[in-house]
């Protein structure tokens, strides 16, 4: 177990710059999220850390050791792939092994060591197995075990549920975050499912286009995005943003409707182009309020997912409560001016 | 309900065409016929042949199996025999070594790599007796470019294809040069289809660039090389045009191979029913050898990767 | 006289087999159509090949072709055991197919041999003789102050004393490959007196002489010729003798041409051309020969006869002498001063071509099995260039052959 | 750092070139010295040091070539046997491919593989005896006939490898369009396949470009194919390795040519087809 | 458009039996969501509605004609495929005439057509694309275009979702739905997202086995599920099952926790072997009630999800509300007792 601390980190391919010197600091046996959307580096930056790719400027130090030029073999780190990167034709047992196969452990220990990251894992009755017979979860299980059997300072993840099927995805990252509080390694993983990095972080650094848009914990994440970006990135589903101006106290879109503000705020704002950003979740259904009609009904049973056409403007909504409505009707809404998040039209920033 | 009844209604349900599935039958057949008219009539005759005692312009009589019992006891088949394995397995081993290496470095990248590997291929593409007979010239012991060749690394003049113990290496040595890269292209399909991520791991495993080799890629491209090592030895195990080009056998019987000493059965000594029986032999010894390659194959394989 | 134009308009198909001969044949063969209006189809193809086609289609019944080109040292006794060649006795006879000047008694006592069946009726016209001769190179011989040799003996002196592998220079070459190397040993049993197969139809290949005989050949290969001339065929043979490498070369009197070419030899006038040494007991120059034969299955035997006919005339026969290219059996040609003047090659050579002509004997025996016996004996000299005692091997060998030969011919 | 880098990995891509190249020179020395043989007078091929660059070139050895032997006419048939042999193979044994492909049917593919197993040789006589009561010697029906037997395998074999990866899911939904099977087949599976055709057409032709033992008993004058001829200069009592050379070079630079011209597809095609070749 | 009759279709692959005899009716422009775990036999049912397989058994009947036997091509359906099978070496527009051109249909026929459901689609300006240069939604829209084009009497998907990113997934649904509002033709739609069965369906047939489970309204199966199967596989996250017998007015679990109950119902069931079921979102955090210490956070910002192990029993919570609880934490829960569900122990039917 150990920190990890970037510095200044960048990335260039040939002339594209990928990475833009990012900085992280991660605590001893922190679990730390990368998301983001597609294309944004995440994998790049982890495969920097991880040694398979070589960092075009900046440093990075894991533990005590600065590691940028040092190759992969010597960096005691762990990697769980996305695709998992199972040796196709080794068995379970030997998968799980080779690591400490090429350290040259004694073959007993080994198999002491197998055993028991297997036993953690639920994996004992297959390790004879060749991964293709094998189902997604018990070979994400196994590339978990290969990296759990090494006993590495860090443990990098790179989407390593994005191949699973979403009830097997629930339960296997509550797998992956049970291991963690069992044996407590410093773990760095990538996904660009905000729900996973909700759920799963201590803290999450959301990456955009090579930038750093925000650092945190989950909830200040939710709470308090940075930014436009951040606000629609983390929550689903995704918040909505309205652009307009604070005129007399509340919120005039552009197309002419008016919605609430918290009070001190509406003083302060006053005359300025903002974009108004609220969650669907938190609009509720009313008997009198904003109108609107009812552009798009998903229900689930637990929630009803509905778009609105209101005065022009396109805003979802995610009621709690079963309530009936049909493409068409005229519903009314409310919303809370507590839950308001305001953001500066040119810089995207929070104010 | 009789049995016969029974019978029928079973046979009906089985035979019971399917209405919805397309019949692919009449795709195959044609094909299936050409094929079967072009080797069916062959066969039945070489078949027949073999239990005839039957030389051009002599009249043929049946003699049962007799061939196969002169073929048991003739010292030249089973020096043939012996010819046909060292050659067949040399043949194998050596483009199997060379193939590989050649695949390794061409699945890199590197400036004229398109070019070098159009070269490399052109010998398996190339005219086998124009290959053959330029070869001949080149291994000439007295005036052969191989040996000036070889007199810069101060190696002394070889004989070649002109000794009885360098014949069969020499030989050897074309059909490798031409057929390396037969295995090559199949190994490189083998790489290709390794897939890169186990490598990562096994970087992140702590693994050098020589425990990748031995580890993964050799085990990986196993089931390639197997299906190299078929194709090989089945055509190695036939092979004509270069060994006839050649030495014809030569020298002495240094050199002949079943396939030889068949054809000059056949089309020297006339001795049709004599050929016949040795082709029929040939035939189920290359058999079994297929049968025996395919059941190693079925066990040397970790997955069913080549065939997806 | 002959009257050419009777078959006019008939086409016939002709198959040769590639060499000299057979090229001087189609170059001319445009005067054979002029003058008889007969359309010929004629193809030259290897010898190897050749014979295996040949036969095959022979065999058949329904043959492609109406004239047949064929080695009478390998293929007499075949042809003549499956009746595929038509008898022209009757064609020499009339003298409104045969000129005047054809009578048997113009070929040479060798060629009737070969043309005459068991029976005694003409199956073919005999086309060419070929005797071995040696061919030595007078600069070589001159380097040592040696002089052509006239015994046994003084060839293998000879021969061992030009040997120098330091300059990659030999003194004896012939031809060391499986088959084609067996009339080498039988042509130097003819010197020891002996033949592989005697009167009776029965081998006899493990005589003293036979032993004899195989043991000068291996000690020519091994000792005066070059490394790997186990492998070599008259064509390497040939290409390290235009080199000016080679002492001696044994072989067959058809092969001069390129010597005197100088686009493809270095030895260009300055090599001597030999009639085959004295042996311990006689005197002889190997023969073979080859023939043309009318199918029996052509339905165009007279036009097939005229065109044997023009081939061996007396036209045609000093052709093929002035170029070198092969010697006729016919005596009035090699007779004929007018034709010895136009011969194109040196006069050594074709003092050689009449003094073989005078110990001229049968080399190879008239069997069926021919190839069979070429390729078992031919096996047995080959171990023998490797080190093998020459009489083990003969009699290896002549154990394999005589079930061969009791099968083919009982 | 970043040029560090880049001069190791310049340095690591020229070592590679420097092996590459040293496993082709080989290669390159033959067809050089081919090359050489071919362009020297008979004196210079026999030299000893040998001689690469000669100073008289011999054109006239291929002068020769076409003088001497019907050198077009062979050429000619060759096109013919082949292209026939060919083009009739990619008939028969597209569809083939294709029906075995769907069918799962391993066993009808093992019986064409037979073909591919047996000793050429055990053909040639029974066929030629075939071909004689048919009446077809002379022709050069036995030889593109024969040809099949080297050409219809290789198609197949490398089509078996194509169809197997189109997917299903394209034919069904063009079966739920309307179209019959054989539409399906014409339509959707045959375009697709395009460049498995290419390749197994490419190779096939090759192969049957090559063949020789078929060709020396069923052809004959009229009949013959060039790797024949070219065995066919060896003449007997003349060696003549500048023409031969010339010959050979003619008949393989055809093939040599289509194999430069379309190699990134012959590479593809038979490593996919080869892997499947089994 | 037509009615789809399905009656005692069968399906045996060799000995084994993949469908049971089912019987389904579709009424005219219905839109009908198959929905089953994986291997259930949904794709198998589908296909021989398509007459890509044959049926073993039972008739299937579309409008009026028996089509059991008729090969796909006679059929009059469409189809749009899980990865969409569209041809790759023809354009769109041509993907799109396919089936027309077939039929022989001419050719400027083929093109209005073709053009008329581009529009419908939006896809216009990719008419003479290849698919491979489409996104994967346009592509999922080409293949919905093919099937549009023929107008057919029946559409069929089979989880032509499936291969798209989240985000995507959620607003392809929404076209398909809009698009099936806009033409109205009959439709069976096959997933293994009970999400999108919910949201999309007017009626869902929920397959298990080769059987069918409850065939029904997407709120008719949330609120009143037949069985267990039907309860735990609509609905997510999961409901909580807990064993146990109704007892003096209330339930006692094996383990001897007590539940609430409806009046009505404990009077009846006094005595007998049930599950008891109550669904995640159903559960209230309170100061008081049972008590349970957690053993799984999961926040996402919008909700907490959190599993308590309370008496031994697994039992696992969706708040709404925002409140702190952590790993190892003593939380209270009360559980509306009209929202229980009770399940025969034996046959899994509800009570
Ligand atoms: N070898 C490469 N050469 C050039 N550009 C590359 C290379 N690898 C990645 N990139 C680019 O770098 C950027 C970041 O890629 P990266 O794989 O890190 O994204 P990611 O965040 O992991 O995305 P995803 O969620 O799709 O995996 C992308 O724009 C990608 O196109
Ligand atoms: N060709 C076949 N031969 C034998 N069994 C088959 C075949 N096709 C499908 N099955 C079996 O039939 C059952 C139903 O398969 P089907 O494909 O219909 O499932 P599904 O519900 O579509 O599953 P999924 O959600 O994974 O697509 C499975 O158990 C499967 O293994
Ligand atoms: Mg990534
Ligand atoms: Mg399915």
């Amino acid at each position: 177990m150990a920190t990890v601390n970037i510095q200044n980190i960048q990335k260039n391919y040939g002339a594209v710059k990928v990475i833009h010197g990012i900085d992280i600091d991660i605590a001893d046996g922190e679990f730390v999220v990368l998301v983001g959307p597609s294309g944004c580096g995440k994998s790049t930056l982890l495969r920097m850390i991880a040694g398979l790719e070589e960092v075009s400027g900046g440093e990075i130090h894991i533990g005590s050791r600065e590691v940028s030029n040092m190759p992969a073999r010597d960096r005691d780190i762990a990697m769980v792939f996305q695709n998992y990167a199972l040796y196709p034709h080794m068995t379970v047992a030997d998968n799980m092994g080779f690591a400490l196969k090429l350290k040259k452990v004694p073959a007993a220990e080994i198999q002491a060591k197998v055993k028991r990251a297997a036993s953690i894992l639920g994996l004992e009755a297959l390790l004879d197995r060749y991964p293709k017979q094998l189902s997604g979860g018990q070979r994400q299980r196994v590339a978990m075990g290969r990296a759990i059997v090494r006993d590495p300072q860090v443990f990098l993840f790179d989407e390593p549920l994005s191949n699973l099927d979403a009830k097997l995805r629930v339960q296997m990252r509550g797998e992956i975050k049970t291991m963690h509080q069992r044996i407590g390694t410093t773990t760095v993983y990538v996904t660009h499912d905000q729900v996973e990095a909700m759920t799963m972080a201590d803290k999450i650094v959301v990456l955009h286009g090579g930038f750093i848009e925000q650092i945190g914990a989950p909830l200040e994440l939710y709470d308090r995005p940075a930014n436009i970006f951040v606000a629609g990135f983390i929550g689903s589903p995704a918040m909505n943003f309205i652009d307009g101006r604070v005129e007399e106290g509340v919120f005039r879109t552009t197309k002419g409707l008016i919605l609430p503000l918290p009070q001190a705020v509406a003083e302060k704002m006053g005359g300025r182009d903002l974009v108004y950003g609220i969650r669907p979740e938190h609009i509720r259904a009313s008997t009198q309020g904003i109108e609107g009609r009812v552009t798009l009904v998903e229900g689930t049973g637990s929630e009803i997912f509905t778009r609105l056409d209101a005065h022009g403007e396109d805003i979802a909504c995610l009621f709690r409560e079963r309530f009936d409505v049909r493409f068409g009707d005229t519903v009314f809404i409310e919303i809370d001016p507590s839950k308001v998040h305001l953001f500066d039209k040119q810089t995207g920033r929070r104010i | 309900m009789s049995i016969e009844n029974s019978v029928a209604d079973a046979k009906q349900k089985r035979s019971k065409p399917s209405r919805l599935a397309p019949n692919y039958w009449p795709f195959v057949l044609p094909a299936l016929l050409v094929v079967s008219a072009v080797i069916v009539f062959p066969w039945v005759f070489t078949l027949w042949m073999s239990v005839n005692s039957w030389t051009l312009g002599q009249p043929r009589t049946f003699i049962g199996f007799a061939n196969y019992v002169r073929l048991a006891q003739d010292m030249r088949f089973w020096e043939s025999l012996w010819h046909t394995a060292t050659y067949t397995a040399l043949s194998v081993v050596l483009p199997l070594f060379f193939g590989t290496l050649a695949a390794l470095i061409f699945d890199a990248k590197f400036p004229f790599r398109g070019l070098l590997r159009g070269v490399f291929v052109m010998p398996m593409m190339a005219t086998p007796v124009a290959v053959a007979l330029v070869w001949t010239m080149m291994f000439h012991p007295q005036l052969g470019v191989l040996n000036y060749l070889l007199s810069f690394l101060g190696i002394g003049p070889q004989e070649w294809i002109y000794n009885q113990f360098t014949v069969i290496p020499s030989l050897v040595l074309v059909e490798t040069w031409q057929w390396t890269p037969l295995v090559m292209l199949i190994v490189l399909g083998g790489l290709a289809a390794v897939p890169r991520e186990p490598y990562e791991s096994a970087e992140i495993d702590g693994a050098n660039a020589w425990q990748k080799f031995r580890y993964l890629t050799m085990p990986m491209i196993a089931p390639f090389l197997m299906i190299a090592v078929i194709i090989r030895s089945i055509d190695a195990i036939k092979s004509f045009d270069i060994i006839y080009a050649m030495t014809q056998g030569g020298p002495g019987t240094a050199s002949e191979t079943i396939n030889i000493y068949l054809y000059n059965t056949a089309f020297a000594y006339y001795d049709i029913g004599y050929g016949s029986a040795m082709a029929v032999v040939f035939f189920f010894i290359i058999i079994a050898l297929s049968f025996v390659l395919l059941m190693v194959r079925q066990r040397a394989n970790w997955s069913d990767m080549e065939t997806k | 006289a002959v009257d050419w134009k009777k078959f006019s308009g008939q086409t016939i198909n002709v198959n040769l087999v590639k060499s000299p001969r057979s090229e001087t044949l189609i170059k001319y063969l445009s005067e054979f159509e002029s003058l008889t209006g007969i359309k010929v189809n004629a193809e030259a193809t290897p010898e190897q090949q050749q014979r295996q086609k040949t036969v095959i289609e022979l065999s058949t019944g329904k043959p492609s072709f109406d004239v047949v080109h064929l080695s009478y040292h390998v293929q007499k006794r075949q042809f003549e055991k499956g009746n595929w060649l038509a008898d022209i006795s009757g064609f020499l006879k009339d003298p409104s197919l045969t000129d005047a000047s054809l009578t048997e008694k113009d070929f040479a006592e060798a060629g009737l041999l070969f043309a005459k069946d068991s029976k005694g009726v003409l199956r073919s016209l005999p086309f060419s003789v070929d005797y071995w001769i040696v061919y030595w190179n007078k600069e070589l011989f001159e380097k040592k102050g040696l002089s052509y040799p006239t015994t046994f003996e003084e060839l293998v002196n000879a021969a061992e004393k030009i040997t120098d592998p330091s300059t990659n220079t030999y003194g004896f070459v012939a031809r060391g490959l499986k088959n084609a190397n067996t009339p080498v040993w039988t042509s130097f049993m003819l010197g020891y007196g002996a033949a592989p197969i005697n009167g009776q139809g029965k081998v006899d290949a493990v005589s003293k002489e036979a032993v004899e005989a195989a043991k000068l050949y291996q000690r020519l290969m091994t000792k005066a010729a070059p490394p790997g001339v186990s492998g070599f065929n008259w064509a390497e043979a040939q290409s390290a003798f235009l080199q000016g490498k080679i002492g001696m070369w044994f072989d067959g009197v058809g092969f001069a041409p390129p010597i005197e070419d100088p686009q493809k030899s270095r030895v260009v006038g300055k090599t001597g051309y030999g009639v085959m040494p004295k042996g311990p007991a006689a005197q002889a120059a190997g023969t073979f020969g080859d023939g043309l034969g009318v199918v029996e299955a052509s339905t165009k035997k007279e036009a097939a006869y005229l065109f044997c006919q023009w081939a061996i005339s007396h036209d045609m026969g000093a052709r093929l002498l002035q170029a070198g290219a092969g010697v006729p059996f016919r005596q009035s040609i090699l007779a004929d001063a007018k034709v010895r003047e136009g011969v194109k090659m040196p006069g050594a050579w074709l003092d050689a071509v009449a003094g073989s002509g005078k110990i001229s004997k049968l080399a190879l025996p008239v069997v069926i099995p021919v190839t069979e016996f070429r390729d078992i004996y031919g096996v047995a000299l080959t171990n023998m260039i490797g080190g093998a005692d020459p009489a083990t091997e003969l009699k290896n060998a002549t154990a394999q052959f005589e079930p061969v030969l009791a099968r083919s011919e009982g | 750092m970043a040029k560090r880098l880049i001069r190791r990995k310049t340095l690591d891509s020229l070592g590679l070139l420097f092996v590459a190249f040293i496993m082709v020179s080989p290669v390159i020395l033959f067809f050089l010295w081919m090359i050489s043989l071919s362009l020297k007078y008979e004196i210079d091929n026999g030299a000893y040091p040998p001689i690469l660059f000669p100073e008289n070139v011999a054109w006239s050895n291929y002068l020769k070539v076409f003088e001497e032997n019907n050198f077009l006419l062979y050429f000619w048939n060759s096109v013919l046997v082949t292209g026939t042999a060919t083009l009739l193979a990619l008939v028969i044994g597209v569809p083939s491919g294709y029906g075995i492909a769907r069918l799962k049917a391993e066993k009808s593919a093992v019986v064409i593989m037979i073909a591919r197993m047996t000793p050429g040789l055990s053909f040639l006589i029974p066929l030629f005896l075939l071909f004689q009561w048919t009446g077809l010697i002379g022709t050069l029906w036995p030889q593109i006939i024969i040809h099949l037997v080297v050409t219809v395998p290789i198609v197949v074999w490398i089509m078996i490898g194509y169809f197997e990866t189109t997917p299903m899911e394209l034919e069904e939904a063009a079966s739920i369009d309307g179209a019959t099977p054989w539409q399906v087949f014409r339509l959707v599976a045959l375009p697709i396949a395009k460049p498995g055709i290419v390749v197994s057409f490419i190779l096939a032709l090759i192969f049957s470009w090559n063949n020789f033992v078929f060709g020396i008993v069923l052809a004959n004058r009229e009949t013959r194919t060039l790797p024949v001829a070219v065995y066919n200069m060896l003449s007997f009592e003349q060696v003549s390795w500048g023409p031969l050379a010339a010959a050979a070079l003619i008949v393989t630079l055809p093939v040599l040519l289509l194999t430069m011209f379309a190699q990134k597809q012959i590479v593809a095609g038979l490593t996919a087809g080869a892997v499947k070749g089994g």
